[in-house]
């Protein structure tokens, strides 16, 4: 009770001692402001639970999800196998569980190749302008005229069907957009007071680049990472629906729905059960997004 | 006397048309520039293929001799940049090649799938525009309150829906179980080929030669796959829209409006919806350009004939061709309808931007 | 001190151009404080931050310049930077929304690798008058004259020799420009420093400065000391209307305004 | 002169409902005006342009408005209905803003926008519309009426922006100007050339004007009475003739703390300000 009493004083105090308080301070605060958001709440527990199944798989299963077992093949619903079993008698509670590591695993690898891209090409061409930024924009916008659907679909057709290609395919077609925010940001930045300042006291461009200018481009990506981490997922599920993305017999969402498909109308819930996970989850990152976008916003703010 | 009057407008109407100009003829260098760096990855995701394209056209069986010839006549032995030229070349003349699948030139098979695409993409984005921009308009003036909640509610959900599932479940609900509209395809099969195609689009085509059940029937098919399409413009537009208003709204303008007395029914449709009507250019043209080519998902489950399903059909075949042309015009079409709402947002807007 | 000879500041390309900046010439002597006075778009901000040499992206500045001895080329070396430090108008644009006061007044002293930084930041806080305990906060928890007081102590860490003041008080309530301006006419005493002080205002001006340009549309109309300024013994009729137009609003005196293009 | 009052404030108070607890802007503010020109001056945050847009029925949302006497020419615009408030906004009482650049729609042309302000309060021909808006904007003093009748706000400069604005809250014939900070964005010259054209058209129409400002010199040369407000509270009404004497520390140190053209001063006295001037919690209602 004191310890809590004293951490929430340390957090709230007026005057900031240290780096590290004002650091956590600002942390804190922004953490109450989110606390009070309850669209960004929900969406916040949705993706931690998504962690925390994808983390404790081993143990809320039973089975690795892949083992055949043709005596139980389509079961509806029950005690016993919560969302009933698919067309080769395997547990859909338990694929999809294991399947949401499949999700996050598409979700982060993406976003660890297409945010620093973004970033250091959209930061970049707005900071510098000129020559710089027109080719690199030109190239942006390549990417960005491109239908992203059909460019997978291409890429995966060159490289082979697959987690990893579709993964490649996806992250391809998705860094234009931040490079795209991270310019827009970079161009109000620049001109700004602090960076004059800041040129004025001999920083090095790249110092300003990293220190200056990135930190403040890190709210709106933060954003739309959060909101395009949906529509990736949507766009892995639909290759892997296509079947050119994860191939069976992993349990990947979108693919368990092609697989189920055929059963829809006597079997409903093989493919329906996928489709709610990715419709929960892809609402999850949607909801965050939203409410961190409510957060962030300065207008909807204070 | 002189002395009280204040500057000129700083551009004049001439001046404002010149910049005006300068500005159409940088979409129009931008569009060609991105049509450039379009086929340059086309066509290097055409060279990087697996398939050998020489052994696609003369088959396994034939002699070196023939094979030689072949790759010589393609061109192969040249540097890579000649063999783009070339490609270039061949797709301005509107040669995407043979299909393997179906024994036409590409270009045919397109042509012959394509109005299924726009039939379906139009009246989803119609859709989008028509329901979607009421609803974002009056979650915006409602902000915080029940409406705004109900339409962030619907638009969240119709964003987040895989449309492929979505596609099935209505299949299931209002095909299989309900019998409201009719199943998969663009029409039952025993009116097929009555209509001899004008246009393209059946319900034009129908409705042209007075084939009034052909008519209903085509609509029949179509309402479902243009709902699921349409379910998903209008969250995009009806958010767009929203976010759009509640920057308008909050501007000094409005206030300026309100001050001379405006009901505010006009405050809202006459002052801030007429700025956020040219943002809106914009993001219809995307939509409707990004349907073009998000219906792969919905065609592969509705079944329709269109040229998503032409391509995933083609790629499955590894009919190489086919997929290379179909994502060239997809891409063209996608960078064409951008380049149109670019041009007409400029047109539109009085602020020429610099 | 600062000998700046035939500037010439151009931005933009083609049909685009604005000459922002024609052939101005000046000389500041060490310890003087000089004004720069002129109605938006003259081009005094534009001087200022070319001899800060700030404008390299974004403009083609042309002239020849010289700070003690030093001709500037280019870019600037860092021993420019460390004694020429500027401070800006808006006391909130003017620092990073995401750094904390300790965060900004290091960085220079870091960058300019100085020993004993953290006293260093301290004692720059003190001699703005702040205490402490400002040092961990961010810009957005302090108010606009303790900001103001932020930027005028991120210009003293590297003790500089000159600092260039751009409008530093035209964003602020008067009773806190009286406060701003009379830290910056302390230090000025006690540090021995250089002015060149920008602004409209020209009984801030007035206050500050030993002699002024007043400039209009990029040129330098006329050059004089405070003395004149005071008398009112201006020879240019547009120096003129400035001074009238500052002392408020008077009916009869705008009939006699003229345009000046 | 109480018989020409055309408007009168009594105990005027504007709350916020923050997450934080409730922000008083305005605390117990009281007035008259008649047909004269009324400066109220302060600092930022002191309640000035709370009071101005309260009067009109604009608080922002999350804002309440209360006051023992709100009332415009006999009218009570406190349980006013929002049909008697938007006869009364433009056509009896209109605001003029800070900045042109903003509080102009930048997709309407000018001409449009002054028109609408007519028509909303006369039925009148598109035509006679026109013709008056061309008037009007002679009346402001703008060359050629034809041309900027044409032109987007952003093609204006901000002087004449600021002119097209005056043309457009007088359009209706109101009786009450609100001007805030209607000059803080533009420079001395221009500004007070501006001003001219609104003071001779107040003049001229015989209307009452609420001049809003930061800048005590202006306020001084150009109304004839001003109020001084502190923290949501008027600390100090005068004459402008009387400035000079006021008596209340906080605009005596407001009047000292400025520097003189004249100059003479080593060092600036600096406003101490006072806890007592604060509006005591809870003092009223």
């Amino acid at each position: 009770m004191t310890t809590e009493a004293t951490l929430r004083g340390w957090l709230l105090a007026e005057i900031p001692t240290s780096k590290l308080q004002a650091r956590c301070q600002r942390v804190f605060i922004g953490w109450l402001d989110f606390k009070r958001n309850p669209i960004a709440m929900i969406g916040l527990l949705i993706i931690l639970g998504l962690v925390v199944v994808a983390a404790l798989a081993p143990w809320i299963t039973t089975s690795n999800g892949l083992e055949l077992d043709l005596a139980n093949r389509l079961k509806p619903p029950s005690s016993q196998h919560w969302f009933g079993t698919d067309e080769l008698g395997r547990d859909i509670f338990d694929r999809i569980i294991w399947g949401s590591r499949i999700t996050l695993y598409i979700v982060a690898l993406v976003s660890i190749i297409v945010v620093p891209i973004g970033l250091l090409i959209g930061t970049v061409a707005g900071y510098m302008g000129g020559w710089v930024d027109t080719v690199l924009m030109r190239l942006t916008d390549i990417f960005l005229a491109f239908p992203r659907l059909i460019l997978a679909m291409a890429l995966v057709a060159v490289l082979g069907r697959g987690l990893e290609n579709a993964v490649l395919a996806i992250a391809l077609t998705t860094w234009s957009p931040f490079a795209r925010i991270a310019r827009a940001e970079a161009l109000t930045i620049r001109n700004s007071e602090f960076i004059l300042a800041a040129q004025m006291q001999g920083i090095s461009t790249v110092g300003i680049l990293a220190r200056h200018v990135t930190p403040l481009c890190m709210s709106s990506v933060t954003v739309r990472l959060t909101l395009d981490m949906a529509g990736i997922i949507l766009t892995a599920a639909g290759l892997g629906f296509l079947g050119l993305g994860a191939q069976p017999p992993t349990p990947e969402w979108g693919a368990m729905i092609s697989l189920g498909r055929q059963y829809l109308i006597d079997q409903w819930w093989v493919p329906t059960i996928p489709g709610i996970a990715i419709l929960v989850v892809s609402l999850g990152f949607n909801l965050l997004g939203d409410g961190l976008r409510d957060v962030f916003d300065p207008k909807s703010g204070n | 006397m002189a002395s009280t009057a204040g500057g000129q407008p700083t551009a004049g109407t001439g001046l404002a048309l010149q910049s005006k100009l300068t500005s159409i003829l940088g979409v129009f260098t931008s569009l060609l520039l991105t049509f450039i760096g379009l086929t340059a990855i086309t066509f290097v995701i055409g060279r990087m293929m697996p398939a050998d394209p020489v052994l696609a056209i003369v088959g396994d069986r034939a002699s070196q001799e023939v094979y030689d010839q072949v790759y010589l006549q393609l061109g192969l032995d040249k540097p890579v940049y000649i063999q783009y030229l070339r490609y270039l070349e061949q797709l301005v003349e509107g040669d995407l090649g043979t299909s393997i699948m179906t024994a036409q030139p590409v270009l045919d098979d397109i042509i012959r799938f394509f109005p299924a695409t726009l039939e379906l993409a139009t009246v989803a984005t119609l859709l989008g525009i028509f329901v979607g921009i009421p609803m974002g308009v009056l979650a915006a003036v409602h902000q915080g309150r029940w409406p705004d909640h109900i339409v962030r509610v619907i638009s969240l959900v119709g964003y987040s829906a895989p449309i492929f599932w979505l596609g099935m479940v209505a299949l299931l609900v209002f095909y299989a179980n309900l019998g409201w509209v009719a199943g998969p395809g663009r029409l039952d099969v025993f009116y097929d080929g009555i209509v001899e195609p004008a246009t393209g689009i059946l319900m034009v085509d129908a409705a042209m030669s007075g084939e009034w059940d052909i008519f209903h029937n085509a609509l029949s098919h179509l309402v479902l796959p243009a709902m699921i399409l349409g379910t998903f413009a209008l969250a995009y537009i009806a958010r767009m829209t929203r976010s759009f208003m509640l920057d308008q709204l909050s501007q000094e303008y409005i206030l300026t409006a309100r001050v001379k007395g405006m009901p505010e029914y006009k405050v809202i449709w006459g002052h801030a919806f007429r700025n956020v009507l040219v943002q809106l250019i914009t993001i219809i043209g995307l939509t409707y350009a990004s349907l073009l080519e998000g219906s792969v998902l919905t065609e592969t489950v509705f079944s329709w004939p269109g040229i998503g399903q032409y391509i995933t059909n083609s790629l499955f075949n590894n009919d190489m061709n086919a997929v290379l042309g179909g994502t060239i015009v997809v891409g063209a079409c996608f960078v064409g309808i951008n380049m149109l709402s670019d041009l007409l947002y400029r047109l539109v807007d009085p602020r020429i931007r610099k | 001190m600062i000998d700046i000879q035939g500037l010439d500041v151009v931005f933009g390309h083609g049909r685009k151009v604005f000459h922002a900046v024609r052939d101005v010439s000046l000389s500041v002597e060490k310890g003087q404080s000089y004004g720069l006075v002129g109605e938006s778009g003259s081009g005094k901000t534009t001087v200022l931050r070319a001899l800060a040499g700030i404008l390299e992206r974004l403009a083609r500045v042309s002239g020849e310049m010289t700070v003690a001895e030093e001709t500037l080329l280019r870019h600037r070396s860092q021993s420019f930077r460390r004694r020429v430090q500027m401070v800006f108008q808006d006391p909130f644009g003017s620092l990073h929304p995401r750094h904390t006061v300790d965060t900004i007044l290091s960085e220079p002293a870091r960058v300019h690798k100085l020993d004993r930084i953290e006293q260093r930041v301290v004692h720059a806080l003190e001699e703005v008058g702040l205490d402490a305990s400002f040092r961990f906060r961010y810009p957005h928890q302090i108010s606009g004259g303790q900001r103001q007081r932020v930027s005028v102590a991120r210009a003293l860490i590297t003790s500089p020799e000159i600092i260039l003041l751009d409008e530093p008080t035209s964003a602020l309530d008067v009773s806190v420009q009286a406060e701003v301006l009379n830290l910056l006419m302390r230090l000025k005493r006690e540090h021995g420093l250089t002015y060149i002080l920008v602004s409209h205002n020209l009984a801030v001006v007035a206050h500050m400065c030993e002699s002024l340009s007043v400039m209009q549309n990029g040129a330098v109309v006329e050059t004089m000391s405070v003395q004149q300024l005071r008398e009112h013994s201006s020879t240019m009729p547009y120096t003129q209307q400035l001074l009238t137009a500052s002392l408020g609003y008077d009916r009869t005196a705008i009939d006699a305004f003229e345009e000046f293009a | 002169m109480s018989d020409s009052k055309l408007l009168s404030v009594e105990d005027l108070h504007v709350t916020y409902n923050t997450p934080t607890g409730l922000v008083r802007a305005v605390s117990g503010v009281s007035f008259d005006l008649g047909h004269e020109k009324l400066g109220i001056v302060g600092e930022s945050g002191s309640g000035k342009s709370q009071t101005g847009r309260a009067i009109l029925g604009l608080t922002a949302t999350g804002g309440t408005v209360g006051a023992r006497r709100l009332e415009f020419k006999g009218t009570n615009l406190l349980n006013a209905s929002e049909r008697t408030m938007r006869q009364i906004r433009g056509g009896g009482i209109s605001m003029i803003m800070q900045d042109p650049k903003y509080s102009l729609n930048p997709v309407m042309t000018v001409g449009s926008q002054i028109e609408e302000a007519l028509l909303i309060h006369n039925r009148t021909s598109k035509r006679v519309a026109r013709e008056r808006t061309y008037e009007m904007l002679r009346a402001v003093k703008i060359r050629e009426p034809e041309r900027v009748y044409k032109a987007y706000p952003h093609e204006v400069s901000g002087g004449m922006g600021q002119r097209i604005m005056i043309a457009m809250m007088m359009i209706p014939e109101p009786d009450i100007i609100i001007a805030d900070e209607p000059t803080s964005a533009l420079d001395v010259t221009v500004q007070l050339q501006v001003l001219a054209v609104l003071d001779d058209m107040i003049r001229e129409r015989g209307m009452g004007l609420i001049f809003i400002s930061h800048d005590l010199n202006l306020i001084a040369s150009f109304c004839d009475r001003i109020l001084i407000m502190y923290d949501g509270r008027v600390v100090e009404e005068c004459t402008a003739a009387e400035l000079e004497q006021a008596q209340h520390p906080y605009t005596r140190g407001l009047v000292n703390c400025l520097p003189r053209l004249d100059g003479g001063q080593d060092e600036l006295p600096v406003l101490k300000r006072d806890p007592s001037w604060l509006t005591p919690p809870g003092a009223t209602r």
